[in-house]
């Protein structure tokens, strides 16, 4: 790669209690790049990007966002720098609305969506905006954690399966969402089992099998690797 | 293969949250021995026509029968008893028992092993072997011995499926079950799906069109609360107002 | 070694290390009032139990009930006026005792069983200051005063239990009884539905479990062991009185389960012992008892969560797993 | 002449944490050190001892304690026993394993009553004569419509009843009472009740800090202001210092003793003083007494045999400090005259701890039941 | 003179008033430990202690450094505050990701050991301390005295309550907290400082008990045993008006202070024990209590 990238993981070692799950895993994305992690169930997607949050506190390695160390940051000042976080299960929280879902994480910057502009892109949440959080159906909830980071200005989105349980009209609207973020010069890290909604989005791929990265190619050699996707991931 | 005996049907059923209609006046009915989705955009009513089915929500209006019985105002653990059970949406499983363990809590059900709090627990071992071939059957035999927290989400779902199938239920009511699988495992349980499909019957609400295509006889939409189309796949997949509500433009 | 194979091997050493620490045990206990006053052992084997049947609940059931003072100093009460009143026979009074407990903890079990977590506990606690409170007024009771002068009379018409080794090998057989009741039920089809439903709730009624009658069936049985304890202690002290079923009573059999271990089937037996140690051998000191028991319970919750029992489990759990 | 195991031991069992710490609690302890050193520290040629323990105010532990110390600390003798109900069950106890108890910190007239024992006494004051000195000198006085504020238990039903058949014996009237639980906290609707009753004595058969408690209370609500007198059943020094003379001025009550009436006890109690830091009260002095009493009737049955010294406590006068002319009835009522006092204003009092005016003497044979009216089999 | 349920209307009234003064401490204490369980998940044992804290701390400013009432009511909450970060800095905040039942059980102890010394230092028999003096004295209301301290105990405690509710609920502040007790990880993720939250939360809560003991000191001796004889009923009111909801924390304080007073008049015995009756049939009805929200 040419210049340094906006995030670098290098040798990113990271453990649940006992238990070895990521053993020094690579990745570099640049600035404005949007950049998907496949794998199988249990590869140790969803653990990478716990990891790169700090939510997951014991790791070991190297992790810069803007050359700046992320490692020795207490958690709460990782969002801070930028980065934004659309947990896997979701994280609505029950004693919360809708609209204060919405709401709650604070800004990190400016620049992020209004709430209009967000009610417009996913309506149901407009409809549903003073009822319990929890209430939403699943995929209601889906679109509510991704609208939840839009908000604040996160520069640096680390989505964790946001097209999981979403109706196709959804999926193929969030894809134009990640297409519209990209142009505004977001960076998006995305772990995705569903192939066809990445390829649209992806600038790059990396390929995960037992806590390590195993291949990374552009976006547009996807077909030219199709042979290892299948052997690795089984489609 | 297919009876067009119906095993279960709804009719008018109703569901109000405190003002607000979640399910409005639907009427379903599957038939016995098929392969059945429900389908239709977020928030359309679909877990909740489930929650109703399986009595997890009790209907403002409407009536359910079972296999000729009115289970409207039953329990949920009596309707599970009469071999309707469901799988979650969000994953549900024991977490710190072991995967083997979780199977077995199934199959304790049936087998009169539930109440006797007076015999060891090899008095389960009996078990055993019947859960081990499910648990094989999902593909998690190298996990049977580790506690289910540990597992990753799909390898989740996976589980809570050999534990729906324990019961040897008649009719199944599966939530999304490949929702955040893989692809070699999506095939996987599609296959497992249609294999115990041969005997008995399953509602699934799947967002994932090519399972349902592939496995699914017939599909009803639902779409604000109400069914929008009833169907065969091809049927319901060119009804514009289908394509516009729920599969996008994008789709075949 | 599979996963599969190493666990099927850990079983029978396991237990042949627990038939040999439950023999060396028993053997102790069957010394014990040669050794140390028989009266304070016959209180800690009363309150152990009270203790496991406590552990019952909160340990495979997951529900923390802050009234079990209510069977405890309930059925003492039965028992009491039982055998003081009416003249019956110890043993028979000490199970009418149990049977007075179980019912009231049908009757506790079936308004507090629908309710979770906390508010299960609060339901138990306000149900248990009522039958407080009942205590109080009731004349059977005499209030403050409490049912004094028990006579312990003649076990089954002929063992004299005015003599304290009679009466401690009667109560140690309760216990041991009670005790493997306990392990038992724990330990059985019942308990790994128990245990199911205690993981999530709603997963088990989906597949079919009345779980409101698995989770009152265990209440009821909590309810009587805890009575039998309770029983017994009155037959052991000769009174019943109002401090068995106040909730500071509740509190402290949190306090022995805590200390030793919920959900491992010895802690709270061991629990109690050491309470009562204190308590017993402070009594006399200049040092404020309330104190020390503070002490112990915030060096328990921030050091030994899981309790002695559970710690020296998890250490030898460790070094096994350390050694293969 | 020889004393079982080489040492008389005398455990002293009470409330050292509790609403009753004050009343008794450590500092009794140290009385009855006193009265052993004051004794010589032997009897017999052996040693005496003093164990104590704390009963919580639960018969249960009480009863545990007594046992142990019976069955395996060779203690001969128990004293003090605050709190009916702990008093009830070890003397219970006692009477069963023929060991002798002096009660001086519990109130209830059952000990030498229907419950009585041959090797029971009791040696301070008792329900009855608290309700013959306060209800009757205040009907004398004027104060003869009473109301009740009774805590919801045996001891306070007895102290109302008594006070209630005293107070109409004196031709007074009971227009009411009410019983509040125990530890009650707020008073204010008890006392507001009491006030629209129309009494003009409100009498509190309750003790500790539920007295302390609607003493203040009824100050901060004008009661006394508007002519009605507050009469405190059970309270003494000790509670009076706590609560402070502005809240406690013109609070009626009866005790038994008072550091102040003689030089004696001018010297008793400023040998307490400085060993605890406060004066001494009927408690304390009168476990002090017990103590001494016990001693000497050891000394003399040349033995610490129970039947003897029992025998002996029976017949022996009391004449100590804290008693003159004291005698011991039958059913092991200790006899002996009682005070009744009115807490002075701040400004009326010299010194810290000068707190009483004494208004009366109820003599001893007045303020206690005759043995033959308690209801004691022993009598019979 | 008329009467109602059979009790002259004036003695009625009188009752009622002072139901509701009693019912201003119940709010107070409940709403500070609705506000630490409704936002740390923690059931606070030792809010009774700091409650008993407060007061002490008052009297211990005026025996020991002449501090009176006015000064107190702000120096002695800060100091129970300042006691309360320390705890929960250096043991409650272990507990957070485990059972709720650790921290009762913490919370328990602390209550023992904080009951335990101050009884050994002062006794059991509860010290003398006065109102102020603009506040002594008492109304005629025509049909009872009223003394103008309580009345200011009313109005102290509305003031407090309303300031501390609106804090709460008309804040970001209320919904990071909610949610952190949710998920305290997540909303750390999402860039909240949720450690030094949850602290000042303790904190505020604590200070809550230590003002409404400060009020309290004048009004019952200040003994080492005031906070354990109210904390259990304080429990059975937040849980009544719905664990963490401040409001329903609130309004069942002053509610069920009346209820109290009314049975002191018709059921004396029973005063000690009505919350409980209230709140088992208030939680067989609506499990979630008056005010919560059904999960
Ligand atoms: N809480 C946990 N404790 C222990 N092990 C865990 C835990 N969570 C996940 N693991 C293990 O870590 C490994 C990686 O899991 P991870 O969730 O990162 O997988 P994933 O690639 O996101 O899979 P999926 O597609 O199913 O979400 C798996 O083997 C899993 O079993
Ligand atoms: N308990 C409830 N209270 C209030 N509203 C609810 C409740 N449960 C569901 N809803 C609402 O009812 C609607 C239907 O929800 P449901 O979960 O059935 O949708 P769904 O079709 O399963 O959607 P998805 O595919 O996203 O899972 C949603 O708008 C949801 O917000
Ligand atoms: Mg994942
Ligand atoms: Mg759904």
């Amino acid at each position: 790669m040419s210049n340094t990238p906006l995030l670098e993981v290098r040798g990113l070692n990271a453990w649940y209690g006992e238990s070895h799950v990521l053993h020094g895993v690579d990745l570099d994305i640049q600035e404005g790049e949007t950049v998907t992690l496949l794998g199988r169930n249990g590869a140790g997607k969803t653990t990478t990007l716990r990891a790169i949050m700090g939510i997951l506190r014991r790791r070991e390695g190297v992790l810069r966002l803007r050359g700046q160390d992320l490692l020795g940051l207490p958690l709460h000042r990782v969002a801070q720098t930028g980065l934004g976080y659309v947990p896997e299960e979701r994280g609505i929280f029950a004693s919360l609305s809708v609209a204060e879902n919405l709401m709650l994480p604070p800004k990190v910057a400016e620049n992020g969506m209004s709430v209009e502009e967000i009610y417009q892109l996913f309506p149901n949440l407009h409809e549903r905006r003073t009822s319990q959080g929890t209430k939403l159906s699943g995929g209601e909830q889906q679109m509510l954690a991704i609208a939840r980071i839009l908000r604040t200005g996160a520069t640096v989105l680390l989505l964790d399966e946001p097209t999981e349980g979403l109706a196709p009209v959804i999926v193929q609207r969030i894809g134009d969402v990640l297409v519209a973020l990209k142009k505004r010069g977001m960076t998006i890290l995305l772990v995705e089992q569903n192939f066809r909604f990445a390829r649209k989005v992806a600038d790059r791929f990396y390929l995960m099998e037992d806590g390590r990265m195993v291949n990374s190619f552009p976006g547009h050699q996807l077909d030219a690797n199709m042979d290892q996707l299948h052997e690795v991931l089984g489609v | 293969m297919a009876s067009t005996q119906p095993i279960l049907s709804a009719t008018g059923l109703t569901m109000e949250f405190r003002g607000f209609v979640a399910v409005k006046n639907v009427t379903l009915s599957v038939d016995e021995g098929t392969i059945h989705a429900l389908i239709g955009p977020n928030g359309a009513g679909k877990t909740t026509v489930f929650n109703l089915l399986t009595k997890f929500l009790t209907p403002t209006r409407g009536q359910i029968v079972y296999r000729g019985a009115d289970i409207t105002a039953m329990k949920p653990a009596e309707v599970a008893r009469l071999g309707l059970v469901r799988s979650f949406q969000i994953s549900a499983v024991f977490p710190h028992l072991t995967v083997l363990d979780n199977v077995r809590i199934a199959l304790q059900r049936p087998s009169n092993l539930a109440t006797q709090f007076w015999r060891p627990l090899s008095a389960l071992s009996g078990l055993d072997d019947r859960a081990m071939e499910l648990i094989e059957a999902v593909g998690l035999r190298a996990y049977a011995h580790l506690p289910a927290v540990e597992l990753s989400y799909g390898r989740k779902r996976a589980l809570e499926i050999a534990t729906t199938l324990a019961l040897d239920p008649a009719m199944l009511l599966l939530d999304e079950p490949m929702a955040g699988m893989g692809h070699e495992d999506i095939g996987r349980i599609s296959d497992l799906i249609r294999r115990i499909a041969q005997n008995r019957t399953v509602l699934m609400v799947e967002h994932n069109l090519n399972v349902v295509s592939d496995l699914c006889d017939r599909v009803t939409v639902l779409a604000r609360g109400e069914i929008l189309a009833d169907g065969s796949y091809d049927a319901v997949s060119a009804d514009p107002r289908v394509r516009e509500a729920y599969m996008g433009t994008e789709h075949e | 070694m599979t996963v599969e194979t190493q666990y099927l091997s850990a079983q029978p050493k396991l237990r042949a290390t627990t038939t040999v620490l439950g023999a060396i045990a028993i053997a102790a206990l069957l010394v014990a009032p040669f050794v140390v006053y028989p009266i304070f052992l016959m209180s800690v084997l009363c309150f152990a139990l009270f203790a496991c049947a406590f552990n019952l609940l909160i340990g495979y059931v997951g529900l923390l009930s802050f009234g079990h003072a209510t069977f405890f100093g309930g059925a003492a009460y039965f028992t009491a006026h039982a055998v003081k009143v009416w003249g019956w026979e110890p043993l028979s009074g000490i199970l009418l005792g149990a049977a007075g407990a179980a019912a009231l903890g049908f009757v506790v079990g079936f308004l507090a069983i629908r309710r979770q977590g906390i508010y299960f506990a609060m339901i138990t606690l306000a149900l248990g200051q009522m039958f407080a409170f009942i205590c109080l007024q009731v004349p059977f009771t005499h209030g403050e005063d409490g049912i004094q002068g028990v006579p312990r009379g003649h076990l089954l018409g002929f063992i004299d239990l005015n003599e304290p080794l009679a009466m401690y090998y009667v109560t140690l057989a309760i216990f041991l009884f009670g005790f493997f009741a306990i392990w038992r039920i724990v330990n059985s089809p019942f308990g790994n539905i128990l245990k199911a439903i205690r993981e999530n709730e709603r997963r088990a009624v989906s597949l079919g479990y009345r779980v409101d009658r698995y989770k009152l069936g265990a209440f009821v049985m909590s309810a009587a062991l805890a009575g039998l304890a309770g029983g017994t202690k009155a037959i052991v002290f000769q009174f019943a009185t109002l401090t068995d079923v106040q909730w500071q009573m509740s509190g402290e059999v949190i306090l022995m389960t805590l200390l030793g271990g919920i959900g491992t089937l010895v802690g709270p037996a061991i629990g109690a012992g050491l309470v009562l140690a204190l308590q017993n051998y402070l009594a006399a000191s200049d040092f404020p008892v309330t104190v020390l028991i503070g002490i112990i319970f915030v060096v328990c919750v921030l050091l030994f969560r899981r309790g002695i029992a559970g710690e020296v489990m998890e250490f030898f759990k460790t070094r096994f797993n350390r050694s293969t | 002449q020889q004393a079982s195991d080489n040492v008389v031991k005398i455990g002293i069992l009470n409330d050292q944490s509790g609403v009753y710490a004050d009343f008794g609690g450590k500092s009794s302890v140290e009385a009855a050190r006193m009265a052993v050193q004051d004794f010589g520290g032997k009897v017999l040629g052996v040693p005496v001892e003093i164990v104590n323990a704390d009963h919580q105010n639960k018969p249960d532990v009480a009863s545990s304690v007594a046992r142990q110390w019976y069955d395996t600390e060779k203690v001969d003798a128990i004293m003090e026993l605050t709190t009916s109900s702990v008093a009830l069950a070890v003397q219970g106890l006692s009477k069963e394993k023929k060991k002798i108890t002096m009660t001086t910190g519990a109130a209830t007239t059952d000990l030498t009553g229907k419950q009585c024992s041959p090797y029971g006494f009791h040696w301070a004051y008792d329900t009855h004569a608290l309700a013959v000195g306060t209800g009757g000198a205040l009907v004398e006085n004027g104060g003869n419509k009473w109301f009740f504020l009774t805590a919801d238990y045996a001891f306070g039903y007895s102290l109302e009843n008594e006070t209630s058949k005293f107070v109409k014996s004196k031709g007074g009237q009971v227009l009411g009472s009410v019983r509040h639980p125990l530890s009650a906290n707020d008073f204010s609707s008890f006392l507001l009740q009491a006030q629209s009753s129309g009494a003009n004595v409100i009498g509190m058969a309750n003790a500790g800090l539920d007295t302390a408690n609607a003493i203040k209370q009824a100050a901060e609500f004008g009661v006394t202001q508007g002519g009605t007198r507050l009469a405190a059943l059970l309270f003494t020094l000790a509670e009076v210092k706590g609560l402070g003379l502005k809240a406690a001025q013109g609070l009626t009550l009866t005790e038994g003793w008072y550091w102040d009436q003689s030089d004696e006890n001018r010297a008793f109690a400023k040998k307490f003083m400085e060993k605890t830091g406060r004066m001494p009260n009927m408690i304390h002095t009168g476990t002090y007494s017990a103590v001494t009493q016990y001693l000497k009737a050891v000394q003399k049955a040349g033995t610490d045999a129970t039947e003897p010294v029992a025998k002996l406590l029976h017949e022996m006068p009391v004449e100590d400090v804290f008693a003159k002319n004291g005698k011991v009835l039958p059913n092991g009522r200790m006899v002996y005259d009682m005070y009744l006092f009115q807490v002075k204003k701040p400004e009326e009092s010299k010194s810290e701890w000068d707190m009483y005016k004494q208004l009366s003497k109820v003599p001893g044979d007045t303020a206690y039941l005759k043995a033959a009216e308690s209801g004691c089999q022993l009598t019979q | 003179m008329s009467t109602i349920f059979g009790i002259p209307a004036p003695a009625f009234y009188g009752q009622l008033l002072i139901g509701l003064i009693n019912g201003s401490f119940y709010a107070l204490l409940s709403l500070g430990l609705a506000v630490i369980f409704g936002l740390l998940r923690v059931i606070n044992f030792a809010h009774g202690a700091q409650y008993m804290l407060g007061a002490f701390a008052a009297y211990l400013l005026l025996g020991y450094a002449g501090i009176g009432y006015w000064p107190s009511l702000i120096l002695a909450p800060l100091i129970v505050g300042v006691t309360a970060v320390v705890i929960e800095r250096t043991m409650l905040s272990r507990l957070y990701n485990l059972d709720p039942l650790y921290g009762l059980l913490l919370t328990f102890g602390l209550a023992l050991i904080l009951e335990g010394v101050f009884r050994y230092w002062f006794g059991a028999a509860g010290q003398p301390y006065s109102p102020p003096s603009q506040l002594t004295g008492a109304v005629n209301l025509g049909f009872m005295f009223m003394p103008i301290y309580r009345g200011w105990v009313v109005v102290a405690s509305l003031i407090i309550c309303l300031s501390t509710w609106l804090l709460i609920e008309k804040t970001r502040l209320g919904a990071y907290l909610r949610a952190a007790t949710e998920n305290a990880t997540l909303v750390q993720a999402f860039g909240v400082n949720v450690p030094r939250l949850l602290t000042l939360t303790y904190g505020l809560g604590a200070a809550l008990a230590a003002v409404a003991g400060v009020l309290a000191a004048p009004i019952y001796q200040v003994s080492p045993l005031m906070g354990s004889n109210l904390i259990i009923i304080v429990f059975a009111v937040v849980v009544v008006g719905g664990m963490g909801s401040i409001l329903g924390a609130i309004v069942t304080g002053y509610m069920l202070g009346v209820l109290e007073g009314l049975t002191k008049v018709f059921y004396p015995e029973a005063s000690s024990i009505v919350i409980f009756v209230i709140m088992a049939i208030v939680l067989l009805i609506r499990p979630a209590g008056l005010f919560g929200r059904e999960e």
